[in-house]
């Protein structure tokens, strides 16, 4: 862990209503570096993303490069440039994939002039929000061909890669990942947690992934905590956290 | 189901409260018991929300629902009577309270407010109760209880003819009456007409259109065309286009006053089609007319009982000026040109002259009055319009006269018709 | 919108310690029935100390009652939203108008009929109106109370048309020494009671158990085997049927009946206020019976000018402060209060 | 046959007035999943608003911008005001909130303006085009006209522009919306201001045929419930087809049905309602998966 830290999170308590899910959770992340939060189910993973991104009421304290993001709405979470993608990948369903795409980046300021009114025009290109989505497109081909589509109408692999796309527009500083292999296949998995890596590389994007699948989300991050019952039982590397065959089995129930 | 023993005991705690406040059966009984009795001649009468100083009346109107704009009749009222309190001392020294509840033109609720009147405001008469089926809704009501329910605002027949009810009477001219009229002006001036009705599916305009086809019966007069709306319907220009198709030479527009300016819009958007115009009573005021645009209502034909407060021709009138000034004086915030307003003053001014000439100041007293009414001049109507009722004639207004909207206000033409002298008295 | 924070709550609850709730539950069952015989104690008292002007508000508020009760049947445990109650309580009432009118029935002869003829009628429109579900029976459901207004009017010689019916009102017996507004609230108050034991009955019946769970969720009722259509027409017609039935008395106890009576307006106030009185409830029903017959008054009271803007005002209110209806409100006052109570 | 097509041209004129309510009420369910039974309600006070400002001497397009802009303003402060206090009570509380907020609006008006009907003007002028025995009134083809322009503008606002977009996104997942950081809450008051400047636009335009008077809208609000639910509850161009399909077809069944007639003629949207649901529960152009309620 880094001393002057890019994320840190001290002493965080969320919960819904009067029940309680969070119970004191500090961590920090490093600029750059992908964190995985492990854990079994109900430990309280998506509820620390949604404390994140401002979806639950928190208590404690949360900073972004120094930011205070505690107490914040989601919206003005995402305009300090945090993305966070959903469990259940939170698509538009009736809207195309072009319109979820762009809405990623809705409150970008750095667009030139509406997409509509170009459009109405007939022109296209230009402003960064179209740079952003070509390179969108480079690193999901797929949703290039589909562009005009109802995302609706794609399958849950393409879903899951327009979901990130989308948080990508966002140029995030910070990007939550929640389950992203759930309900895919193996394959279509590690070709999402290597294009994960390659932004991560690539635009030193700090990720914070929330996934079940231990072993995979080992295998591309830095550092990780394992969570249960709300509260923080174990952090470290990735490679002491994988080393440790006790951990493995306690916590992650799997053998390495 | 939860039996939720809470929510039982939040309804029980409401029942109690309510019992609590409401004192005992005993202590406030039904009327006749705790009612005191006249002296004299008037001994063992009722003298129930009257006394030598005061006189407790209460009216029933629609102050909320769809028939809302009937709940300025009763603004009239008050004015008057607040006037007579301040400047003729009440009616022969007594000083009227008027009381006014909502019924929203339902009959069950105009039922709970007759028996809030009665039992607990211990009012001496129902003055007023608005509309067929909110007074047919409480009429066994008040002859049971023999509380007087004085000139009703409604046209329905049955008010007058009626005989097992001698405690309700009506006032303004019946719907019957007013259809007699415009079926003896067709006689006159087209003795084979083609009517085309257009009629509000209630018991007003049933009875309006029921009086009308006995009226022409054995003339050469027929009904071309029938055509009804709902209150609740948006407009009446699919009906009036059915009538137009009829290509009947006169319309009869039996509507209440939205309808009857949308009728009379469309009557005149139709430029192939431009028959005889005669619009009711309810529909003829000036308010209904001068949305549609004076230039489009020429010639049309209607019958009026009372003066309209727009017409200039009652501009010097004594009653009128008298009226203006004070409505502007007793009811700053009514607008004196509403003829809802004219029409409260009138019937107020009626109880005042039946008031006044009850031989007992009791409830018998009032009952007999209002049947026993001869020529008896009232404010506002038309000059030669009077009230007059008998033992066996329960209609108080039965005269109107013909009037024709030339300009910017009505012509009234003819003589005034006594329908009851013309046709004789109405059967049931 | 039911975010995930509803969902965890509602699992949080279902966490609670439940050692000792099978005994807890017993001893409400025995305060329940206690309250209930003090409660149906005191309305038969209540007529004694009334005036009739009053005893008359008190019949309303259980005509309404009953109604609603039929009401929250289908609204509260069947999850179905009906805007055209008030055209099944017409139904019973013109049933039993015209069986008085026509043949002279006895008053009390007419309610089977009346019940009888708006269940029949609610199974039939039942039937297709069921395959909707939520906002588009409510549409189907509005478009029959407008309906009715002009059928009504249109079989004049059955209906009276728009002149309406008038008809006597029952007699008390000479056996009883009541008077006419007291033998009239009884047979109100027999009629609710029954009526609310058989909603009682009906609910706690394997019936009940599949309304719930159409209710709660209905794609897992229909997968657990419960045959939703027949059970949600089914509630329906009992819906129908409750509300035909408070129509009957309604009759008897104005002896007055005419199409406008029944315009949306009351299908409206139905709704309006057994949310209001609360859904669910074995009390809603009866405090929106309350809402009903007292809160157009009062609002009369505060501003005789215009009683609608008070009475829509309130409406909010109510739903502002008791959003689950004022058997909800009533309920978490008691707890709170009781809550205090104990601590100190 | 002339008199046939006659009457359509007329059912197209009643149906594109009921096609304007439609909107409005389409608008709000689309966000909130809700529906505004106070929707003619707020577009017959809108219309007052215009009125008062013409009475007061303003020129019929100056109050009619006002209106428009008061009517927008007043409708995000209903939803900010009224709405939000039971934002996430059961839907019908909201329902109910909403038949409070038309007894309210519908006294207010006659408290304030009376009973009594008024004179609105019509922007239009009052003749018609003849052509092939065919009589097409310009006030007929002024509201279809602007019915269009309204639903065109829409359509270039929910197509074509950030805001629009956003809206969209609310209306289809707003967790996610507020993800991307759209703020939802705004939104949804945008929605209701657009859904109230929509009525407005519908008020003005019925005023001048049905007469101002606090009851207004209200028959015509039954019409647009059936133009809504036959074009599908979350479709702007539905609730226009829908509108003006039902304005044919009461029209025919009056004029030529001879037991329906023009007492029973109500019953034409129930039939049709009924229908449409059970051969097509979500309408002529809503989508399968959006019965919210």
């Amino acid at each position: 862990m880094s001393e002057n830290a890019f994320l840190t999170v001290t002493d965080l308590r969320a919960g819904y209503g009067g029940a309680r899910v969070l119970h004191g959770v500090s961590l920090a992340v490093g600029q750059g570096e992908i964190c995985a939060i492990l854990g079994p189910n109900g430990a309280g993973k998506t509820t620390l993303l949604r404390a994140l991104s401002g979806m639950v009421r928190v208590r404690g304290d949360v900073r972004l490069d120094g930011a205070d993001l505690s107490g914040r709405s989601p919206d003005t979470i995402a305009r300090q440039g945090v993305a966070h993608v959903p469990e259940g990948r939170g698509t538009f369903m009736p809207l195309t994939v072009e319109e979820n795409l762009r809405l990623g980046a809705f409150v970008r300021r750095d667009r030139r002039s509406l997409r509509g009114l170009r459009d109405l025009r007939g022109r296209r290109g230009g402003s960064a929000v179209d740079a952003d989505l070509e390179r969108v497109h480079t690193y999901f081909p797929v949703l290039k061909t589909r562009l005009k589509q109802v995302a609706g109408s794609l399958s849950g692999g393409e879903q899951q890669m327009l979901a990130i796309g989308r948080a990508l527009m966002l140029r995030p500083r910070l990007l939550l990942l929640d389950e992203p292999s759930l309900g895919l296949a193996p394959m279509v998995t590690q070709e999402l947690f290597r294009i994960v890596r390659a932004v991560n590389e690539e635009e030193r994007t700090t990720v914070v992934v929330v996934e079940q699948n231990a072993h995979l989300a080992l295998s591309i991050a830095q550092q990780a905590h394992v969570l249960e019952s709300g509260r923080i039982v174990l952090s470290g590397s990735a490679e002491q956290i994988r080393a440790d065959e006790q951990v493995a089995q306690s916590y992650l129930g799997y053998r390495v | 189901m939860r039996v939720s023993a809470i929510g039982c005991t939040a309804v029980t705690a409401s029942l109690l409260v309510a019992l609590a406040a409401c004192g005992g059966r005993e202590a406030a009984a039904p009327s006749t018991a705790a009612s005191g009795s006249g002296s004299g001649e008037c001994q063992g009468q009722q003298t129930t929300g009257i006394t030598d100083t005061s006189i407790k009346l209460g009216g029933i109107y629609p102050l909320s629902g769809p028939a809302s704009a009937y709940g300025d009749i009763p603004k009239g009222i008050k004015a008057y009577f607040d006037y007579i309190n301040a400047e003729k001392n009440g009616i022969g020294g007594r000083k009227v309270e008027f009381v006014v509840r909502d019924d929203g033109y339902q009959p069950p609720k105009a039922v709970e407010e007759a028996r809030r009147l009665v039992e607990q405001e211990q009012v001496f008469a129902l003055f007023q109760t608005l509309g067929t089926p909110s007074t047919t809704a409480t009429w066994d009501y008040t002859n049971q209880q023999k509380v007087p329910q004085v000139f009703v605002a409604t046209g329905a027949s049955k008010w007058g003819s009626d005989t097992a009810h001698p405690w309700t009477i009506g006032w303004q001219p019946n719907y019957i009456s007013e259809a007699r009229v415009y079926a003896q002006y067709l006689k006159q001036e087209r003795p084979d007409a083609k009517v085309a009705v257009l009629y509000q599916n209630d018991d007003f305009g049933k009875d309006l259109l029921g009086g009308f086809k006995k009226a022409i019966e054995g003339s050469k007069i027929t009904v071309a065309a029938e055509q009804s709306y709902e209150v609740s319907d948006p407009s009446v220009d699919p009906q009036m286009r059915n009538l137009a198709g009829s290509k009947a030479d006169v319309l009869l527009n039996i509507t209440t006053p939205k309808f009857g300016s949308q009728a009379l819009a469309a009557d005149a958007k139709n430029t192939s089609w431009n028959p005889l115009h005669i619009v009711n009573n309810v529909a003829a005021s000036i308010t209904v007319l001068k949305p549609v645009g004076f230039p489009n209502v020429q010639g049309v034909v209607s019958s009026t009982y009372y003066k309209d407060p727009n017409d200039p021709k009652w501009k010097d009138d004594p009653e009128m000026m008298l009226y203006y000034a004070k409505m502007k004086q007793y009811a700053p915030d009514a607008d004196p040109t509403v003829p809802y307003h004219t029409f409260g003053w009138a019937v107020a001014s009626s109880f005042h002259k039946a008031m006044e000439a009850a031989k007992c100041p009791t409830r018998e007293g009032l009952r007999d009055a209002m049947r026993a009414l001869q020529n008896v001049q009232v404010d506002m109507l038309l000059p030669g319009v009077t009230l007059n009722t008998a033992a066996d004639d329960g209609f108080p207004i039965e005269s109107m006269q013909l009037m024709k909207f030339q300009g910017e206000r009505w012509e009234l033409f003819g003589d005034v018709i006594d329908t009851r002298k013309e046709f004789g008295p109405l059967t049931n | 919108m039911s975010g995930p924070a509803e969902v965890t709550e509602k699992a949080a609850r279902a966490a609670a310690p439940t050692r000792g709730r099978s005994l807890a539950r017993v001893a409400t069952a025995r305060r329940q029935w206690i309250v209930m015989a003090v409660l149906l104690a005191v309305a038969c008292y209540a007529p004694f100390q009334l005036v009739p002007f009053r005893v008359f508000q008190l019949t309303m508020v259980l005509v309404y009652a009953v109604a609603l009760l039929g009401l929250n049947l289908l609204v509260g445990h069947a999850g179905q939203i009906s805007l055209g109650h008030g055209a099944f309580f017409a139904v019973g009432a013109y049933g039993s108008a015209i069986m008085i009118d026509r043949w002279d029935t006895p008053h009390l002869a007419t309610l089977p009929v009346a019940a009888a003829v708006a269940f029949a009628l609610g199974l039939a429109l039942g039937l297709p109106a069921m395959r909707l579900r939520g906002l588009y029976l409510a549409l189907v459901t509005l478009a029959i109370a407008i309906f009715l207004v002009p059928l009504l009017k249109r079989f004049e010689a059955v209906t009276g048309g728009s002149m309406g019916l008038t008809l006597g009102k029952p007699v008390p017996p000479a056996w009883t020494g009541l008077a006419e507004d007291q033998w009239l609230y009884f047979l109100a108050l027999a009629v609710t009671v029954v009526a609310f034991l058989l909603a009682h009955g009906l609910l706690r019946s394997r019936v009940g158990r599949a309304l719930h769970a159409v209710r709660d969720n209905e794609a897992a009722a229909e997968v657990m085997g419960v045959r939703l259509s027949f059970y949600k027409t089914l509630a329906f017609a009992w819906s129908a049927m409750f509300a035909g039935a408070a129509g009957c008395v309604y009759t008897w106890v104005i002896g007055f009946v005419s199409p406008d009576s029944f315009a949306l307006t009351l299908s409206i106030t139905l709704l309006a206020s057994i949310v209001v009185g609360g859904l669910g409830s074995f009390s809603g029903p009866l405090l929106g019976g309350l809402f009903m017959m007292f809160v157009p008054s009062i609002s009369q009271d505060v501003n005789d000018a215009a009683p609608g803007v008070i009475f829509g005002l309130l409406i909010i209110a109510v739903m502002y402060v008791a959003p689950t209806g004022l058997a909800g409100l009533a309920g978490r006052m008691t707890r709170s209060i009781t809550k205090i109570l104990r601590k100190e | 046959m002339a008199g046939f097509l006659q009457e359509i041209v007329e059912g197209l004129g009643a149906g594109a007035i009921y096609a304007s309510l439609a909107l409005a009420l389409v608008l709000i369910y689309q966000f909130t999943g809700i529906v505004n039974f106070a929707q003619g309600e707020l577009a017959m006070f809108s219309a007052y608003i215009a009125w008062q400002f013409m009475a007061a001497g303003l020129p019929f397009w100056l109050a009619l911008v006002l209106t428009l802009a008061v009517s927008f303003v007043g409708g995000m402060l209903i939803e900010r005001v009224v709405i939000r206090p039971v934002e996430g009570a059961p839907e019908l509380t909201v329902v109910i909130v909403t038949v409070g907020l038309f007894i309210f609006v519908n006294a207010a008006a006659g408290w304030i303006w009376s009973f009594l009907i008024k004179d609105f003007p019509n922007p239009f002028p009052g003749g018609a085009i003849e052509a092939g025995g065919l009589s097409l009134g310009y006030s007929t083809l002024g509201i279809m006209a602007v019915v269009g322009v309204v639903m065109g503008l829409l359509y270039l606002l929910f197509q074509h522009t950030k805001v629009g977009l956003g809206m969209r996104a609310v209306a289809s997942n707003p967790s996610s919306a507020r993800l991307v950081g759209i703020r939802v809450g705004w939104t949804l008051a945008l929605g209701w201001g657009l859904a109230a400047t929509v009525g407005a636009v519908s008020g003005i335009l019925v005023a001048p045929l049905l007469f101002l008077e606090p009851n207004m809208m209200g028959g015509v609000l039954i019409y647009a419930f059936a133009a809504a639910t036959l074009g599908g509850f979350d479709s702007p161009v539905g609730a226009v087809v829908g509108g003006l399909v039902v304005g044919v077809a009461e029209t025919l069944a009056g004029a030529y049905v001879g037991f329906i007639g023009s007492d029973l003629k109500v019953g034409v949207p129930l039939v049709i309602i009924l229908f449409i649901l059970l051969l097509r529960p979500q309408g002529l152009f809503g989508r399968a998966a959006v019965e919210r309620a």
